[in-house]
């Protein structure tokens, strides 16, 4: 970590970027935030470990609008996220210093709080750390594996490769221990009305903090359509249960085949809701319906929603 | 008594969009041609098919329609040449993605229907109808305000 | 026959062949194709009236149901999909269901062949004799 | 708040049976907005007009709503009506009443509820319309006909003659097409190179016609009025002002004698030099130089043209180029080939070569062609004694192997090319074997019956199974007579074959460059089967000749009369109205993330940087920009928004929104 | 003072809920928050775990409808005898209905000091004038039963408010010591629900609760965030905070999502909107938050149109508009929720410290 702090220190001082998006050190053990460092005397908050799990590839879109460069740590998985906001015209790449930095997957601190109450240090999470983590806790110490409290994205992790980069900074692991469908297969072999009281339970918890919407590097909208007067779909009515299930399937509707399956939406979100199942469906669906195709792998892929053959499916068939 | 059983009878609300060049002007053919089909499918004339936006079929089913269907013009027919193939794939989507969601199977169609198939159109109508009679009402996509 | 029971059998033909006799525009491709042409009461180009027609007792009473060889000639050239060798192929299936001779068993076929069987015969008369 | 009239129509009974009029306009007088309403007989009758006039002006009216027919039948009459009271047409909505409610339901009170329903969408959507604007768009007074053949000449000069520039771009180094093949032109037999040549040389010398021979359209951009197309002219090899059309260069090609280089003209019956002018009546009289065979293109030696050539007209340095050029009106007049007969083995095509295609025979009855007129067969150059027509090969075919639509002129150049071999040897035995003779046109039964009656040529219901090859030279035909019910075993000594034509294979790269809409047949569809034949769909697209559906000559050519008028009819405005339902993007929300751009199948939607400013934002951002010309309003570009930035005027989110929910009320 | 052993607790609630509703903490698909107990529930874990959602919806819904108005046309063949229609042949008619206010007696329980505390702080806002009627009668009616916090997590600071966590003030307190429920009527309302439900209770030593209280005070004590400083904060600080510089460096983060809104247990921002209904309107209130960008949108595109503006809205509203408004009241009551919830992990401590930081020369 100290490593990648003096080279972003170096960037900032030789002038090749004006700033560094990155992640700064929290008030406890497990929670760094995402910030925006313009000197070298605010990079001592600097922080990477394994708990800097957002994806900063969203703030790029105003951070690269600024004047001069914008150096960002990107993780394997934000790449993707980063190439598809290239794709959409919604970063400019010539503003952008990409330090792509090593990742052995990240923690899930809901994991670690599941059973460890007041905790005031945890060690042993940084990129070289070992394979277990101490939790300290005015409660006692405790001692997990780093693998076991993974977020659950990490269980289906696309790979060690970063898709961008400028510099590449540590090494990286893949993670997948588990099959990226399963969860939907899973879902799908249920009956329909054990689907729907599944979503409807998993839903009805939805608050409508917008949280889900507000990470999401794909929702990258200036305005999103459900605060767009015009369109007369604002809602804020939560309790309708109607209104979660619109707000959902509309926003993973309109990201599909633009999600690169990143995982932010369900990682924020403060109810737990496994918004993931939405996206991974539309994804699943797209493989299966008009070939594999993983968002942001290529800059230049067509979206398979602005896309056709003549032999396309007829709606309502199962493939 | 005949007026209690008449009232009791499910009606559904269904609510049919039609593009102007083929379904619409296929739906005006099954008019002229006399072709009855209930009176619970209203239809909103859009320019193509590809004009669908997903939020108006869910808007539909919030307001308590009971199913929704998509008419456009035959694939490779597309005034606009292109607008079907998308709304095609749009349709597959959402369609899954409902069912997915435990949404009865069979709420939502897309049909492709040219302006010379009035038949088809008329037949199709009743064919819905009949599936969406046999489903009842819509609850699990209704907004429960909408209810009397 | 009754018109119920030609209806019927109207509807096996076309089940067990797969063809539609409406599609003919009786261009008598197959009948000029056919090497059995001569040795028929019923020519191929007119299976599908016969059909049509309902005239199954002529049909399913005709020589044409024996002469055909299958050699898929008329199956092969038919501009419409009609494929006559198929529609004779369903008669006469007909004909052999109802004489109850219309599937073997596995133990009858050793005693069937002799070397001058032609496997083709053989895969042939799987086909036409299955269940 | 709009102030919206609401008029329901009787349709004499044809509403008024099965709707309760009265009740209609009783219910929707209290809707939003609603500040009058009416019903009358006939809404679409003059008094019934006068009758909106006066109550647009009366109770000062914002919006109309007519409960009536169907959009499609009345809404330009009611939307002129709106405008000469002084509204703006784009208030009018209609509510289908009549089509889509009295004329399929038969109970009054539910057809009544119904026509309430529809009514109040209307009127739901006429409080949210805007009035919209016609654009305007200038028009370039100039036309495009792509293909050189009959149909193209024809429409070119049409359009010349009313005085407007036309470009014609020929593929082929000559135009003239597929009638400069032919030897004698049906139902009366003159010779078809007599009729054409002087057309082809009217087309050279008429000075508002560019030809553009040896040349492919490479691009095509813009829209209506307004085209900008690529023309690739192709390296000829050959300066066009020099040359002098001698001819001396193919008489000294070494590669011409060897006969190693099939002649496309004369359908590889004959070879040509690699130096070549197709015919000797092309136009224009120049040759070009086959680089793919010449010796001199593929060794570097050789070289004789440029040394004999006394102008000095070869140039073996010219290169392919590409000129654009902008036009009002583009014409497609591709035109037609016959189909590959491979999968056909039947009838020993690629066996035999006297078994030929009805277009190989016309070569070998050309006084020009490979024989100098003289019908021989091509294995043995003797006279044959006995030929048999086979009709419809490919032709209302089901499968795969051919098309499914009858080829339309084959009866009649089987007829007429009976009685030309009959005319000059009548000892010839001619038999055709037949599915249906067709022949519906002016004088074509008469013509049909003249070759059996008066040249008593065998025509026999019934087709040919197979084509037999036979050790002595001589074909065995072997058919069906289906009227004697009798197998024929027939030894003849040529068969012609009436192949399906099909349309011709770069239509469909043409199409697409044009976004002109073709069918399952690769042919080019038309805006309307009947009422709008010679145009396509996609505006400023015009259809001439076989690339449309088989045709024959006559009929080619009042087509491309009608081309040609309609592009006249087009090139004649200064300026052209433009749909205003045309789609917009509010920069406020767009992202411009270039979906939109993706799905426009007219690539109407730009991007560029604009200065957006509201509230919080004064920034220079990328944002889509719809171009209204170009737009044709199908909405593919709202839906694939993600942000709702794109929206269609007349067709808003909003709008259709504000429908669905006054139908679920 | 009461007890009730822990494993019997279902018997309590089931008596409670027998006779007026019972709001409790409910687990529902991993995650727990208040909701109405149903016979049978699975009650694990609700006194050691904090809710999600604070308890506020029970007092102050995140959705409720106001009133309806309806519609009603009658063509003039269907109106009865002595009816008139006046001017055309249809009378229209407008209804106003009014939502029923709540008239029945509710217990909420498990409610912790802060969120106890939190209801105070709603009090201020709704009850002072004009009184909110649909919050005021929701207030009558109920009878808070609050427990004290046995496991205080890391993320809470109730102390800084002057908030014990181990003696919460409500209409009845609770404790959990050993394998018991400690139960302790405060109130007239709270003595009176013991008396309804007291042939179940067992009699109990004031005593045992001491020990528990002293523990707890003794895990706040060692909780890293309860030591904040709220120095320079509270009345009159408007111009000092609004203007500093502060706020530009630490906002960056923020998403705007509503997510510290809407775990909030003292946010009472709301917004009212109309819906379209079959024959009328329904006019509803909603929760609404100052972090979106729609949040008080007026036609000029105003109120506050940049996130800066937003997140500085918010903590100054809880650390500075409120105190200056209500006798320095702070409306904030370290519940610790929007400490676990943030999406970026920032929150309101974060924000303290970064001022207290910056005031002494350090960079931010």
């Amino acid at each position: 970590m100290q490593g990648l702090k003096d080279r972003l220190k170096e960037l900032l001082t030789d002038g090749t970027v004006a700033r560094v998006v990155g992640w700064k050190k929290g008030d406890m053990p497990y929670n760094p935030e995402p910030a925006v460092f313009t000197s070298v005397d605010e990079m001592d908050d600097f922080v990477y470990d394994g708990f800097c799990g957002a994806n900063l590839s969203k703030m790029m879109i105003e951070a690269t609008k600024l004047e001069g460069k914008t150096a960002v740590c990107l993780k394997p998985c934000d790449t993707y996220s980063f190439n598809q906001l290239i794709r959409e015209h919604r970063v400019n790449r010539d503003n952008a210093y990409i330090v792509a930095v090593g990742c052995r997957g990240k923690l899930d601190i809901e994991k670690i709080k599941k059973d460890a109450k007041g905790i005031t240090e945890i060690s042993g999470t940084e990129l070289d750390g070992a394979d277990e983590i101490t939790v300290k806790t005015i409660y006692g110490d405790k001692t997990v594996n780093y693998s076991d409290v993974l977020l659950n994205r990490c269980h289906v992790c696309k790979g060690k490769d970063h898709m961008i980069s400028d510099e590449v900074w540590g090494e990286s692991k893949d993670t997948a221990d588990q099959e990226r469908f399963a969860e939907i297969e899973k879902i799908e072999a249920m009956s329909p009305e054990e689907r729907f009281e599944f979503f409807k339970k998993e839903l009805s918890k939805c608050i409508r903090c917008n949280a889900c919407r507000n990470v999401c590097p794909a929702c990258s909208c200036r305005k999103c359509i459900f605060d767009n007067t015009k369109f007369d779909a604002q809602q804020k009515a939560n309790v309708v249960s109607f209104e979660e299930r619109m707000f959902h399937i509309i926003r993973a509707f309109h990201v599909a085949g633009r999600c690169t399956d990143c995982g932010e939406c369900s990682r924020v979100c403060p109810e737990g809701i496994p918004l993931h199942l939405f996206n991974r469906k539309f994804i699943k669906d797209i493989d299966k319906f008009y070939g594999e195709f993983q968002a942001g792998k290529d800059p230049e892929a067509q979206c398979p929603l602005t896309d056709f053959t003549f032999e396309d499916i007829e709606p309502g068939e199962r493939g | 008594m005949s007026m209690n059983e008449e009232k009791t009878e499910f009606r559904p609300l269904i609510v049919a969009f039609c593009c102007n060049w083929c379904s619409y002007a296929g739906a005006d053919l099954a008019g002229s041609s006399r072709l009855s089909y209930p009176a619970d499918v209203k239809i909103i004339r859009v320019p193509c098919s590809g004009r669908v936006n997903p939020m108006f079929i869910l808007r539909a089913f919030e307001r308590g329609a009971d199913g929704v269907i998509i008419c456009g013009c035959h694939p490779g027919d597309c005034h606009y040449s292109t607008g079907n193939y998308y709304a095609r794939r749009r349709m597959t989507l959402l369609f899954s993605m409902l069912d997915y969601m435990g949404v009865e199977n069979g709420r939502t169609r897309v049909e492709w229907c040219s302006a010379a198939e009035g038949v088809k159109f008329s037949n199709t109508m009743n064919e819905f109808c009949e599936k969406i009679k046999s489903l009842g009402k819509s609850v699990r996509l209704g907004d429960l305000r909408c209810k009397d | 026959m009754t018109k119920q029971e030609i209806e019927k059998k109207v509807e096996l033909i076309k089940e067990i062949s797969g063809c539609d006799p409406y599609k003919c525009m009786k261009c008598g491709k197959c009948s000029g194709s056919c090497p059995s042409f001569n040795e028929m009461d019923v020519k191929p180009h007119q299976f599908a009236s016969y059909i049509i027609n309902g005239d199954i007792e002529s049909l399913v009473g005709s020589q044409s149901l024996w002469k055909c060889l299958t050699c898929l000639a008329c199956i092969e050239r038919c501009p419409r999909n009609v494929q006559p060798g198929k529609l004779i192929d369903a008669a006469r299936q007909l004909v052999e269901r109802e004489r109850g001779g219309d599937h073997l068993l596995a133990d009858d076929i050793p005693e069937l062949i002799d070397d001058d069987v032609p496997q083709q015969l053989l895969v042939s008369a799987y086909r036409r004799y299955r269940r | 708040m709009q102030r919206i009239g609401v008029f329901v129509c009787h349709c004499g009974t044809n509403i008024a049976a099965t709707v309760d009029v009265k009740k209609v306009v009783e219910l929707v007088r209290f809707e939003p907005g609603v500040v009058f309403a009416d019903d009358y007989m006939y809404m679409c009758s003059e008094a019934g007009q006068e009758k909106i006039g006066e109550a647009i002006k009366e109770h000062g009216l914002t919006g109309l709503v007519i409960c009536s027919c169907s959009p499609r039948m009345h809404e330009k009459t009611f939307r002129a009506c709106a405008e000469k009271a002084g509204l703006n047409p784009y208030m009018v909505e209609i509510a289908n009443i009549r089509e889509q409610c009295s004329w399929i339901h038969k109970d009054r009170e539910e057809a009544t509820e119904k026509a309430v329903i529809l009514a109040r969408a209307a009127i739901a959507k006429v409080n949210l319309n805007a009035p919209l604007q016609e654009g305007e768009s200038p028009v370039t007074k100039r036309a495009l006909v792509i293909g050189g053949g009959i149909a193209g000449i024809q429409t070119a000069l049409d359009i010349a003659d009313a005085g407007y520039q036309v470009d014609i771009v020929e593929r082929e180094p000559s135009i003239g097409g597929r009638m400069s093949q032919f030897d004698k032109t049906f139902p009366t037999l003159d010779c078809a190179s007599c009729i054409l040549t002087p057309k082809m040389v009217e087309v050279n010398q008429h000075p508002n016609i560019t030809l553009y021979t040896y040349s492919e359209v490479e691009g095509v951009s813009g829209y209506v009025g307004n085209f900008d197309v690529q023309i690739r002219k192709k390296a000829r090899s050959v300066d066009m002002a020099a040359c002098t059309g001698c001819g001396e260069c193919q008489a000294k090609c070494p590669l011409g004698k060897s006969g190693k280089i099939p002649s496309e003209f004369d359908r590889g019956l004959r070879g040509r030099s690699a130096i070549y002018m197709p015919f000797a009546q092309a136009v224009p009289a120049v040759p070009v130089i086959d680089r793919e065979n010449c010796t001199y293109f593929k060794t570097g030696k050789c070289g004789i043209c440029a040394k004999i050539c006394p102008s000095k007209a070869v140039n073996y340095e010219q290169e392919d180029e590409i000129v654009t050029v902008k036009y009002g009106a583009i014409v497609v007049a591709t035109g037609f080939d016959i189909i590959n007969l491979d999968k056909y083995g039947e009838y020993a095509y690629n066996e035999s070569p006297d078994v030929i295609t009805s277009i190989e025979l016309e070569r070998l009855m050309n006084a020009s062609g490979p024989t100098g007129g003289h019908l021989e067969r091509m294995s043995d150059h003797k006279q044959p004694k006995d030929i048999v027509f086979i009709q419809c090969v490919g032709s209302r075919c089901d499968d795969e192997r051919g098309k499914p639509y009858c080829s339309k002129v084959c009866c009649m150049y089987t007829a007429k090319h009976a009685m030309l071999i009959k005319d000059h040897w009548p000892d010839t035995n001619i038999t055709v074997f037949y599915i249906d003779v067709r022949t519906p046109g002016k004088n074509f039964d008469e013509f049909y019956r003249r070759a059996v009656e008066q040249y008593h040529v065998n025509y026999v219901k019934g087709q040919v199974g197979k084509v037999i090859p036979q050790p002595d030279g001589s074909l065995m035909v072997q058919a069906v007579d289906m009227l004697d019910n009798k197998q024929i075993m027939k030894k003849t000594d040529m068969v012609v074959l009436a192949a399906a034509i099909e349309p011709n294979k770069g239509v469909r790269k043409i199409a697409t460059m044009l976004t002109a809409s073709i069918d399952n047949n690769d042919f080019l569809t038309e805006a309307h089967a009947k009422l709008r034949p010679v145009e396509s769909p996609t505006a400023g697209i015009f259809l001439s000749g076989m690339a449309q559906g088989p045709k024959d000559i006559p009929e080619t050519v009042s087509q491309a009369g009608a081309a040609a008028v309609k592009v006249v009819g087009l090139l004649a405005k200064d300026k052209l109205k433009t749909n205003p339902c045309t789609a917009k993007c509010d920069p406020m929300f767009c992202n411009g993330c270039s979906t939109c751009a993706n799905v426009c199948p007219y690539g109407a939607i730009t991007y560029e940087d604009q200065l957006v400013r509201g509230p919080g934002v004064n920034e220079t951002r990328r944002v889509a920009v719809v171009n209204n010309a170009l737009c044709q309003g199908c909405g593919a570009c709202t839906t694939s928004c993600p942000s709702g930035a794109m929206d269609l005027q007349g067709f808003s989110n909003r709008q259709i929104t504000t429908e669905v929910d006054s139908i679920c009320r | 003072m009461y007890k009730i052993a822990i494993k019997d607790i279902n018997t309590l609630f089931s008596k409670i809920a027998g006779e007026q509703e019972l709001i409790l903490p409910v687990k529902k698909a991993g995650q727990y928050n208040f909701g109405v107990y149903e016979e049978g529930a699975d009650t694990e874990g609700i006194l050691t775990n904090k809710t999600v959602k604070s308890a506020k919806d029970a007092f102050f819904p995140q959705f409720e409808t106001l009133y309806n108005v309806k519609k009603t046309i009658t063509p003039a063949d269907e109106l009865e005898n002595g009816e008139e229609a006046s001017g055309t042949k249809i009378r229209t008619k407008l209804e106003v209905q009014m939502e029923e206010l709540k008239d029945k007696d509710f217990v909420v329980f498990g409610m912790r000091g802060c969120d106890v505390k939190a209801v105070d702080v709603l009090d201020k806002v709704f009850l002072s004038d004009p009184v909110d009627n649909y919050y005021k009668a929701r207030r009558d009616h109920s009878i808070i039963v609050a427990l004290a916090c046995h496991e205080p997590e890391e993320s809470c600071f109730c102390t800084v408010f002057g908030i014990d966590p181990s003696d919460p003030k409500a209409d009845v307190a609770t404790w959990v010591v050993g394998e018991d429920l400690y139960w302790k009527p405060m109130t007239e309302k709270g003595t009176k629900l013991t008396e309804s439900v007291k042939d179940i209770l067992s009699d109990a030593d004031e005593g045992a609760i001491e020990e528990e209280k002293a523990n707890i005070k003794a895990i706040m004590d060692k909780l890293p965030n309860t030591k904040l400083s709220l120095e320079g904060w509270g009345q009159g600080k408007t111009d000092e905070k609004f203007n500093s510089e502060v706020w530009g460096k630490i906002y960056n983060p923020c998403l705007g999502c509503g997510t510290c809104t809407f775990v909030c247990p003292t946010c009472q921002c709301y917004d009212i909107k109309d819906y379209t209904t079959k024959d009328g309107i329904q006019r509803y209130r909603c929760w609404d938050s100052c972090m979106y960008s729609d949040f008080t949108l007026m036609a000029g595109g105003q109120n506050r149109t940049s996130q800066l503006q937003r997140f500085r809205q918010r903590f100054m509203h809880k650390l500075v508009y409120f105190p200056d408004r209500y006798d320095g009241m702070f409306s904030c009551v370290g519940c610790g929720r929007c400490v676990d919830k943030c999406p970026q992990s920032l929150n309101i401590i974060k924000v303290i410290k970064a001022f207290e930081k910056a005031e002494k020369g350090g960079a931010v």
